[in-house]
This record gives C-alpha cells, structure tokens and sequence, in this order.
C-alpha cells in the first residue's frame, strides 16, 4: 500500500514537473563547454566498400573510387570524427524553441550524409534521395517507432516524426537493399547537442549556469560521461579519448 | 429441429457406431496428427542441436516428482470418467455425478499444479524464450517445454469447460433421453483419454528424456 | 416439415442457419467474392510488371503514400500483394469454394441425407471461416501492412515480418480449425447417412472426391496448425524454434536465444501444402466427372480405376512434401526418394484424365456450358499436370525451380483447372440451387473469352520461367534475362486485365437469371443423380420422400429404357 | 566477352553441367508435346465425331480401350526411363561429385539482406577467421581483423571465377533464406542462415552475367543481385592482382 501511495506521488510529481517546464529564457543562456574528442591507439581495420558488383549506379556516383566506412575517421590531428556529444542530464525543465525545418538526410552515392546527426524531439527527419537508383530508409527505433519505407529513384522525400526522445544509443537507420549504408540519428528533448568534424571539436554554447552530465557517443566506441559546472557567462572545455577499452 | 438426422443415437449397422463417435474418432485422427507434428518437430529439433545442449528434464530444472504426480492425477481422471460413464450405464445418475464432478476437480488439481509449475520456472527466470545453455549454441529445450505443455493445458481447459457444461447443463438430457446423454458422456470421454494419453507421451519426453 | 424452419427469423434463417444448402450459398458467395478480391489484388501487382515505376491508373491515387510513391507501387506493397493474392486465392477462395460450397449444397443431396451429419459443426465451421476471412483483410490496415513473406511464410523472414504476419498466422489458425470442423461433418455424413442402397460403388464420383478430400484436409492441416503455433511462438513469445543462432538482421545480431531450424517450417509447411494442391484439384475433378458424364450421356469410363486412383492420390500425396524443397540443400538420397514418389504419383493423375478424355468415345456430346468448361479442364489440367514432370526432378528443377515456370505449371492446374471446374459446377448447379437456369449465351461468351485470357496469362509464364526469371520478383527488368522476356510480360498483364473483364458477363448472367420468372425444369439435364430427385429448390430436410437408390451413377443410354437416362432413384424403367 | 543473348526458351548455358539439364529439360519438353498432342488429337476427334445430333446415339457398353492401358504403362515407363537414366545420375553428379584436383577455385558467399558477398582467401589461400559475433555494417564477410589469414582476404560485391577451373562455393546467409541462382550456369541453391552449404559448378565459356536471388529475402528481393564475370585465367589473375593491390592494407 505504501508503495503504491509512493508510486502515485511519484506520478503526480513527474506530471506536475512536466506541466511545469518554463518557457526557455535565452539571457540566461551565456555558459558554454567546448572541447574535442582524442583519438589514441591504432586504427582499426576496415575494407573499402565494393558497391561495383552489387549496384554499378553507386559506383558511378563515386568514379569507380571505392568509398572508405564511415564507421571509424581520424581525422588528421589526431581526433576522432563523428562523435555525438550531448547534455545528457542538467538541462531539463525548459521548453526550447523548435527549430524551424525537418532534420534533413541525404542519400547521395549510396551513402548517407550525414553519418551521424542530431535533431529535436518533434522534429521531423527528412530523408532525401539524390540517387539514380532505389533506396529504402529502414530506422530502428527502440524507443520511436520502427519505419521501413521504399524510396525509388527521384523520389520525394520521405518524412518521419521522431515523437520520442532517443539519444543514447541513436536510432540506427540503414538502407536494406544497400547493407553498407548505415547512418545515426539522436533525438534529442533540447538543443544542447554536437557532432564532431573534422577537427574533432565540439561547442555547447547557450547554456544557462549549472552542473551538466556530458556525453559522448561513437558507433564502435560507445559512450563516456563527464560531469561539468559551470557559471554564469563562462566556458569550460573539455576532452574526452578514445577508445574507451583497447 | 423437424429435419430427423439418423445415427445420432443409434449406432450405424456398418460402421457400428454412432455419428457422433465417429466423428470424435476422426477429430481424435486429426489430434494425432497435430501432435505428431509437434512430436516430430522435437525430434527434429533435438537431433539438430548437440547431445550436450539438449537438457534432461532434471537438467532443465523440471520436477520430476512433481510430473509423476501429476501424470497420475490425470490417469485417475481417466478412471473416473469411465466410471462416470459405466454408472450412466447402470443408471445410476448420483454416482455419475460423483465420478464426473471427481473427473472435473481431477482435471484443475492437474492445472493448479502445472500453473506452480509455471511460476516456479518463471521465479527463476526461465521463459519459452530461453535458451538452455543460455550461453554458445543453445537448444530450444525451453521453448518445446512451455509450448508443448501449454497445448496440452489448453486442452486439458477445453475439457474441463465441456465437462462442465455436460454436468450442470447437458445433464438435463437425462430426463428426456437417457441413451443420447450416455453416448456423449462416452464421446467426452474418448476426448479425455486423448488429453491423458498425450499428457502420458509429454512426460517422458519432456522430464525424462 | 419444412413449415417450422420457414417461421424462423431472417437471422436464423440466413446467417445462424443450420441448413447445409444455405451454409453451402453462404460459403460460395463469400468464396467468390474473396476469390474476386485476390484476382484484384494480382491485377495492381501486373500493372507494376508491365509497367515497373510507372503509377497506377485510377487505384494508385487512392492509395497512401507507405504504399505507393507518386501512384507507383512500393516493393513492399508488391509483396503484400503477393503474399495475399496466394494465401486468399488458396486459402479462402477456392478450396471454401469447392469444399464449403459445392461439397456442403452437393454432397448431402447426392447422398440422400436430409442435411449433414452435424448440422451446427457446419454453421461452425462457416463462422470460424469468416472469422479468420476478417483477421486476413484487417491486417492490410495495420502500420505495417499484410503479411509480405510469401504464402508459403518461411522462417526466418516471416518471423522477422512486420504484424502483418501475426495477424496472418491468426487468420490462418482459424481457416484452418474451419477446414477441419468441415472435413470431420463430411466424412461421417458420407460414411453414414447414404440412401439405402447407395453402396460405395454407386457414389457419383463427386462424393468421391469430396470423401478423399475431406480425410485429406482432416490429417494435412494439422501440422500446418503446429507450425502457426510454433511460428506464433517465434514471434509473440521470443521463442526461436525457426531461428539458428546468430542471425544478424541490419547489421545487428538479433535477440533470440537460437538453436532452431529454418528447415523445419518448410517441412511443415510443404507436409500440409502438397496434400493441399489435392484439396484443391480433387473436388475440381469431381465436378468434371459428374457434368462430363452427364453431358456425353453414357457411364463414366473407368469409373472404378479413376476411384482407386483417387485413394491412391489422396495417399501418396503424403509423401511427396520434399520435391518443394530440392534446393535446400538435402542429401542425394532424400532427393531420389522423393524424385521416386513424384513420379509414382503422377501415375494416377494419368488414369484419372485419360478415362475423362476416353469417356467421350461413343457419346453423344452436348455442348452445354457447364460442358464446355469441363473439356477446356481437360487439356488445362493436362498442361498443369505435364508441366509438373519437370519441376518434380531434381536436375531440371535446377533451372526451373522458383522461376515463372512453377507459377504457370500450378496456376494451370488451380485456375484454368480448378475454376474452371468451378465454373463448371456453378453452370451445373445453378438451376437446382435458383430453378432457373443461366443464360446459354452470356455463359458462351464468359467460356470463350475466360479460355482464351486464360491461356493468355499462363502460358507466356513457361517461356519466362525457361528464360530463367524468378518469381516473386517486383521488377524483373532488372535482369537481363528477365528485360529479353518483357514483351512476354506485359501481354500476361493484359491478358489479365481482360480476363477479369470476361467475367462481366457472367456476374451478369449470374444475378440477372436469379431474377427470371421463367423457371427451370426439375431436372434440366436430364441427370441420373439423387440431387436431382428433390424439389428446386430442395427445401429444409431435402427429400419430400425417402429416397432409394437402386443403381449406379451414371446410367445413361442404357439399352432397351424408354429415356436416354435412368436416374439411380427410380426402380423400374420400364 | 561478348552480350549473351537471351531469348524465350533458355538461356544461353556456359556451365559444364549445363547441357546435361538442358537436354534433359529438351526431351521431356518433348515427350510432354507427343502425350499433349495425342491426348488432344484424340479429344478433338471424339468432339467432332461424337457431337450430338439428330439420329447419333451414345453408346452405353464401354469401349475395349486397351490402348489406355499402354497409354499408362508408357507414360511410366517413360518417366522411369528419365529418372533412371537421366534425373538421378545427373542430380548425384551434380550434388556429389566435387572436384578434387584440378585446383579449384574456392570461394565463400555471404548473402544477406538484400546483397550478395564474395569473400575469397586472397594470396595466401588461406581464409580469415570468419564469426557471427563479428558481423557489422563494415565488416559484412564476418572477418576477424586479428587473423593474419584474412588480412589479404578478398571480399566484394561482384562474383569473379576463372573459365575452365571448378569453383567450389561455400554458400551461407545471415539473416533470412536467399537463394543463389545463376540462370547461365543452371545453378540454384538455397542459402540457409545457421548452415554452410557447399556447390560446386565450373564455366566452359567467358561472359558477364548475373547472380540473383531466387527466395523471397524481403521488399529489397527484387535488388539482390550481382555482377556475374566469367573470365579467362590471365584476367582472373588480373584482377586477383588488382584486388590485392586495391586491398590498402596500411589504410587508417
């Protein structure tokens, strides 16, 4: 009985502090964390993708040049590209903006670009298609739902609404017919969120003064947390390295 | 109903039997066939998988004890619907009651105890979904158990409902016609000793084998 | 003794009815209407053939866009499509057509028995068949769509599917507790409630049929039922009875404990759906015998070989499952076993529709419609059968096996076979059914035009299948061999479409002759069995008199009677 | 290499077991032919014979036909004939009689929703270490990158094999049931995920064909198919070369 009655505060407190998100102030937002992500140790081995034998159109996209995965890119100083770096915790209680636009995924040369992405909670992901040849977008939501959907050559658009936060691990979405494409998309409830380029680094700017539990995500590597405080108009930097175990 | 269908009572003079338990005979063929599949799929199924992946019952974690009880609950059930059944035939209404209503209890003592069965194995974490080693190569001994035995107690509830409904319901039949009610307490029973029989072949290969 | 049954309400009378003859008018009208809707489906997927990527006419628009891009199919869609078209063409319309509906209005008045042996296992059987007819349509509005992995539903695509194939195997576990409901009432009404002196060998050879079916779908079904148990399990349950261990599905290894054996489905399933094709041709063959006989006036040749070809069937049938499955990959010696009984069972098939063919020597052939129908079975059943030979050796089978070579050779023997048997009956039994009989002319023209667009579309799917094109394929252009033989593609879709136009005449023909005040004789063809000795139409209980048989089925022209027939219910001619 | 032509009957064959299942798939297209004319030449003529009309009759006594029973008799004659002497040794030789010597090509075919992959052992003639457990998005051979073996393994999208070698294939899926069909070289085997199916086949002319599936793998079914290149041994070699020169081992 007394964990029900526990149960039940616990409801009306999650529901009451749902109710509760304020309207996003953005004077407040003046700290900022910033930093790169190291890679260290060696490489893993890839194969190049053969796309030649399977579908010669892809091939053609990229001269006959045989494309490397995108799975692992260090990049030339060292750091490690497309890493997802998010707030995980400590920014919750706002209600941000929506940007304006679909979260947009392309499918050129039977790859996705871009490899890893971020996009907002109710967003829409836009997946585009500038291939002479037939895709399908198969995502695989663990949290949102599932969709497969066929996009022939020159088709529109295909739209989908991400409902669900889904930010660790991203969903996952993959073209059936061309098994080496593969693409991740996070979902994430705020706009604190970034992708590491091609030089490793990554900026959280406008957030308000707090404490801050930051994640970093990688397809092969998986995640690492940090925690940082921070106050009012300041930036800390962080670090983080790669890969987590050897 | 105006339209008289013959062979319902009396039994035809080639076949020596009536519609009825014929037509029980036949759904009994098709019982077999069902669980012949089911049979052969395990036997499919195990000698795929490697000697040491395949679980002895006792392996397995079933309890042996426990299933003999069992079997033998059942096998009484099945005594007492043929005395259920003689005592129709000796016209002898109370003591068929006494001997179906055992049947009947008989039959939800066996549900009660596959249901703890159940729970035991659910307590332990083990579902039809697990694999047995849970690590390597597994077998699908899990999955045979709880779907095999599940059939067998879904049929064993299909009984119990029919049964029921001929002892407060069909029962009534008795005033009007004593033969007709014999013949489908006869027909229930044939259904009866089918669920046994199968129970009899699960036992052994499920905690045995 | 009709008088009660006529007072019941509307409810109990046509829709809860007990009646074996309105179980046998609901079941066909349900049958074909599924059978129109199946016929459909295949005609969106001959757009996407004809014409790969370009929009459908009229329907595309109509359709959502997970479906359809711009008008033009998706190739899930495509395989949505194909996956129902099988499963509802087989499942829920020809064999309720000819076992619920022929088997159910026939069967007892060729017997002579007031009604079936159960009467409300049948009404039964009928709903758990609608039931099951629901949960399949339902499933095309879910997120996800129909089912998509095929009839035949091999593990592990099936079990990976979206819910449409949840709702499938549920559906399926229905149809198929409605078959064997069904199946049971059959045999113990042909067992026990014959007129007297209606001895095995006077049956007519359609009760036969109906007899070796029935016991066919009674013992093939189940095991069908264990593996849409078992494939439920797979997928409700986590269990993994079809799935080995370490399968990786997008890149991912899946959540599943593993250990099973895909191969067991297919062993399964081809143990039900081979005896099944028997299903679905037998009673065809029992139609075919009772019009031809009726309609050469003389005796069936060879009635007693083509009945122990019938059992012979029904038996081996049980024993060819594995030639579906030569290219999995089986031993040399599984091969030659299953190679030996293909061949064996072909044997009977031969005597079967070599006594059709010789029974119209030394008769006097009318050309009737139902007629017409049953001598275009002939050759069509002859073509499917043939084409068989082949497809049941492994060697050939290499080549052959899953192209359009296998969907004409079964198409040939389920649709210009199997309907056209259908046809037969439905142009046969008509006036017994309505008392009025269809318009000859409209039927002349539904056969000639049916005859021809049938071959129009199987027969163009043996030469692509010989150029080696697979089937199930949503753009078979993307081959080579498949672009050489588009010409052959594009006139199947035609003929298709103009085939669904020739049925026109007889959906016309079929309300309009209902309607007709002009009523059929009691007996129009003049035929010799016992359905023919009640009132048209037969009223609740059939027979205003016991019937009594006094002879074979098919005594026509028998010398020294006054008439060219002697019906098995008159004692005496004189 | 010259186009193969393709047509309404087969297509053209360049495998050496080939021409056994061609002609075995010619006589009985034939023998089916002589018993589908007879058959309709007879109903033909009874139709028109025994049509009814004014002052024609049917016969009540059934016909002596003897020649029924000869039908029959043939008809099983001829199909033992077929399977004795034609289906069952052509099948065993074909399932069973894998070469030996002549120094055949090995391979491994991985087929997986909704492509096709050749891994072959590269210059070593050895295969990597290949596991379930490493299967990804950029590893789709399955390739343990540890292994020594497999660092100058060969794994592409187009299948590559030389004219006048046997080719062994060891085929295996990893998601659903495909199956490798190649119209050219009469071959169509089932890939079953959880099983190693080993083939063998060997070409007796040079082309580019096609690979494709033949079981139904899901909506991108259609898609699965691959470039199939029968080459002479220098070309072969050639390629290999290529490949191995291609592989960027100090890639990363």
């Amino acid at each position: 009985m007394r964990l029900f009655l526990v149960l039940i505060s616990l409801f009306f407190l999650a529901a009451a502090s749902g109710a509760e998100d304020k309207p996003w102030n953005p004077a407040l937002g003046t700290a900022k964390v910033t930093g790169s992500v190291k890679f260290e140790g060696k490489a893993p081995r890839m194969r190049r993708i053969d796309m030649a034998g399977a579908d010669a159109k892809c091939a053609e996209m990229h001269g006959g040049e045989r494309q490397k995965p995108e799975t692992v890119i260090i990049n030339e100083n060292g750091t490690l590209r497309n890493v997802f770096v998010w707030v995980k915790t400590g920014a919750e209680g706002w209600k941000f903006p929506m940007p304006e636009g679909d979260a947009l995924l392309d499918q050129k040369g039977c790859m996705y670009t871009p490899h890893v992405q971020g996009m907002r909670q109710g967003q829409s992901l836009s997946v585009k298609t500038s291939d002479p040849t037939a895709h399908n977008v198969h995502g695989f939501g663990k949290k949102n739902r599932s969709f497969n959907r066929s996009q022939p050559a020159g088709a529109s658009n295909v739209a989908i609404r991400m409902r669900r936060d889904e930010a660790s691990p991203p969903m996952k979405v993959k073209c059936d017919i061309h098994p080496w494409m593969n693409s991740f998309v996070a979902v994430v409830p705020h706009p604190y969120f970034a992708v590491t380029g091609p030089d490793g680094s990554f900026e959280l700017p406008n957030l308000p003064p707090g404490t801050y539990t930051i994640e970093a995500w990688h397809e092969k590597y998986d995640v690492m947390e940090q925690t940082v405080t921070i106050g009012d108009g300041e930036t800390q930097t962080l670090e983080f390295t790669y890969p987590t175990k050897s | 109903m105006s339209v008289v269908i013959p062979y319902q009572v009396e039994p035809h003079p080639v076949t020596g039997v009536t519609s009825g338990k014929l037509g029980i005979w036949l759904f009994l063929a098709s019982e077999v066939m069902l669980f012949g599949a089911l049979f052969s799929s395990y036997v499919l199924l195990r000698v795929g998988a490697a000697v040491e992946n395949w679980p002895t019952g006792v392996e397995a974690g079933l309890n042996v004890p426990i299933g003999t009880a069992n079997t033998l609950v059942l096998i009484t059930s099945s005594i007492t619907m043929v005395m259920a059944w003689a005592s129709l035939k000796m016209d002898n209404l109370a003591a068929f009651r006494r001997y179906f209503g055992t049947t009947i209890a008989l039959g939800l003592v066996f549900l009660v105890v596959k249901a703890f069965e159940y729970s035991d194995k659910f307590g332990h974490h083990i579902f039809p979904a697990t694999g047995w080693p849970e690590a390597g190569d597994p077998s699908v001994f899990y999955g045979l158990y709880f779907t095999l035995t599940g059939l067998h107690a879904l049929h064993v509830i299909l009984g119990i409902l029919v049964n029921l409904w001929l002892l407060f319901f069909g029962v009534a039949l008795w005033k009007t016609d004593k033969e007709r009610l014999t013949g489908r307490i006869e027909i229930a029973g044939l259904y009866w000793h089918f669920v046994d029989l199968v129970w009899i072949f699960l036992f052994p290969t499920l905690y045995l084998l | 003794m009709s008088d009660e049954h006529s007072d019941l309400g509307f409810l109990r009378k046509y829709v809860f009815s007990t009646d074996h003859k309105t179980i046998g008018i609901q079941y066909g009208i349900t049958a074909l209407v599924f059978l129109f809707f199946g016929f459909s489906l295949m005609m969106m997927m001959r757009w996407q053939l004809a014409y790969p990527g370009s929009a459908i006419p009229i329907i595309g628009g109509l359709l959502p866009d997970t479906l359809v891009d711009r008008g033009a199919m998706l190739p899930d869609f495509y395989n949505q499509l194909g996956a129902m078209h099988g499963t509802i063409m087989v499942f829920m319309g020809i064999v309720p057509l000819a076992v619920g509906a022929f088997g159910n209005y026939v069967v007892p008045l060729q017997i002579g028995a007031p009604d079936m042996a159960f009467p409300r296992l049948n009404m039964m059987s009928y709903q758990a068949f609608v039931i099951g007819g629901i949960v399949m349509l339902a499933s095309f509005f879910l997120p996800g769509g129909a089912a998509s992995s095929g009839w035949t539903s091999y593990a592990p695509l099936a079990v990976t599917a979206t819910t449409g194939q949840t709702f499938w195997l549920i559906g399926m576990i229905f149809l198929i507790a409605s078959s064997l409901l069904g199946a049971l009432n059959f045999i113990v009404t042909i067992l026990h409630i014959r007129a007297e002196g209606l001895t095995f060998f006077r049956l007519p050879f359609f009760v036969w049929s109906q007899l070796v079916t029935a016991f066919l779908l009674l013992l093939a079904f189940p095991p069908l039922q264990a593996a849409a148990i078992f494939q439920l399990m797979d997928r409700l349950a986590g269990t993994s009875f079809f799935l080995p261990s370490g399968l990786v599905v997008g890149g991912e290894q899946i959540v599943a404990a593993g250990g099973g054996s895909p191969l067991l489905w297919q062993h399964l399933f081809w143990f039900l759906a081979h005896p099944e094709v028997y299903v679905l041709i037998l009673p065809g063959m029992g139609i075919i015998a009772e019009v031809i006989a009726n309609n050469t006036r003389k005796p069936l040749w060879g009635y007693r070989p083509m009945v122990y070809s019938l059992l012979v069937l029904g038996f081996l049938s049980f024993g060819v499952w594995a030639h579906h499955m030569y290219m999995t990959g089986m031993g040399t010696t599984m091969s030659t076993f299953f190679q030996i009984t293909t061949m064996i069972i072909s044997i009977p098939s031969v005597i079967i529709l070599t006594c059709l063919v010789i029974s119209l020597w030394g008769a006097s052939i009318r050309f009737s419609v139902a007629m017409l129908f049953a001598l275009a079975f002939l050759p069509m059943f002859g073509i499917g059968g043939l084409t068989g030979l082949p497809l049941g050796l492994a060697a050939p089978d290499a080549h052959l096996h899953d192209t359009y070579y296998v969907i004409g050779h079964f198409h040939y023997v389920v649709a210009p076979g199997t309907i056209f048997a259908m046809f037969a009956g439905i142009y046969y039994w008509y006036p017994k059914a309505t008392g009025r009989t269809l318009n000859v002319t409209l039927g002349k023209v539904h056969f000639w035009l049916s005859f021809i667009f049938m071959n129009g579309v199987f027969m163009p799917m043996m030469f692509e299948g010989m150029a080696g094109v697979s089937r199930r394929l949503f753009d078979p252009t993307i081959y080579d061999h498949g672009a050489a033989v588009h010409g052959l593609t594009v006139m199947t879709s035609w003929s298709a479409w103009c085939l669904a136009a020739a049925q026109i005449p007889f959906i016309i023909n079929f309300f309009w002759s209902m309607r007709k005040t002009e009523r059929a004789e009691e007996n129009p063809w003049q035929a010799t069995t016992l359905e023919w000795a009640t009132p048209t139409p037969p009223p609740h209980g059939n027979f205003t008199e016991t019937p009594v048989v006094y002879r074979g089925p098919y005594e026509y022209s028998v010398p020294g009677a006054d008439r060219d027939f002697s019906p098995q219910y008159v004692k005496q001619e004189a | 290499m010259n186009e193969p032509e393709y047509g309404w009957w087969l297509p053209p064959n360049v495998s050496v077991q080939g021409d056994d299942i061609d002609t075995m798939i010619n006589v009985i297209h034939w023998f089916m032919l002589a018993l589908f004319v007879g058959w309709g030449a007879f109903m033909v003529f009874c139709l028109v014979r025994f049509r009814e009309r004014p002052g024609h009759v049917a016969v009540y006594k059934p016909i002596k036909a003897g020649f029924s029973k000869w039908l029959e008799v043939g008809v099983a004659v001829a199909e033992a004939v077929i399977l004795a002497f034609f289906a069952m040794p052509v099948w065993a030789k074909i399932k069973n009689d894998f070469p030996t010597q002549d120094n055949p090509v090995v391979i491994r075919v991985v087929a997986e929703q909704f492509k096709w992959l050749f891994h072959y052992p590269g210059q070593d003639g050895k295969f990597g270490r290949t596991g379930v457990e490493f299967y990804a998005d950029d590893n789709p051979a399955g390739l343990d990158f540890d292994d020594e073996d497999g660092f100058d393994d060969i794994t592409v999208r187009g299948l590559h094999f030389p004219v006048g070698r046997p080719v062994i294939a060891r085929l295996t899926a990893k998601d659903v049931i495909h199956s490798f069909k190649m119209p050219v070289m009469r071959i169509t085997q089932d890939l079953i995920p959880g099983m190693e199916i080993p083939i063998w086949f060997e070409a007796k002319s040079t082309g580019k064909f096609q690979v494709g599936c033949a079981q139904l793998c899901g909506l991108g079914h259609y898609e699965m198919k691959a470039d199939l290149i029968i080459e002479s041994p220098e070309d072969y070699q050639r390629w290999l070369d290529e490949e191995h020169a291609a592989l960027g081992l100090d890639d990363y």
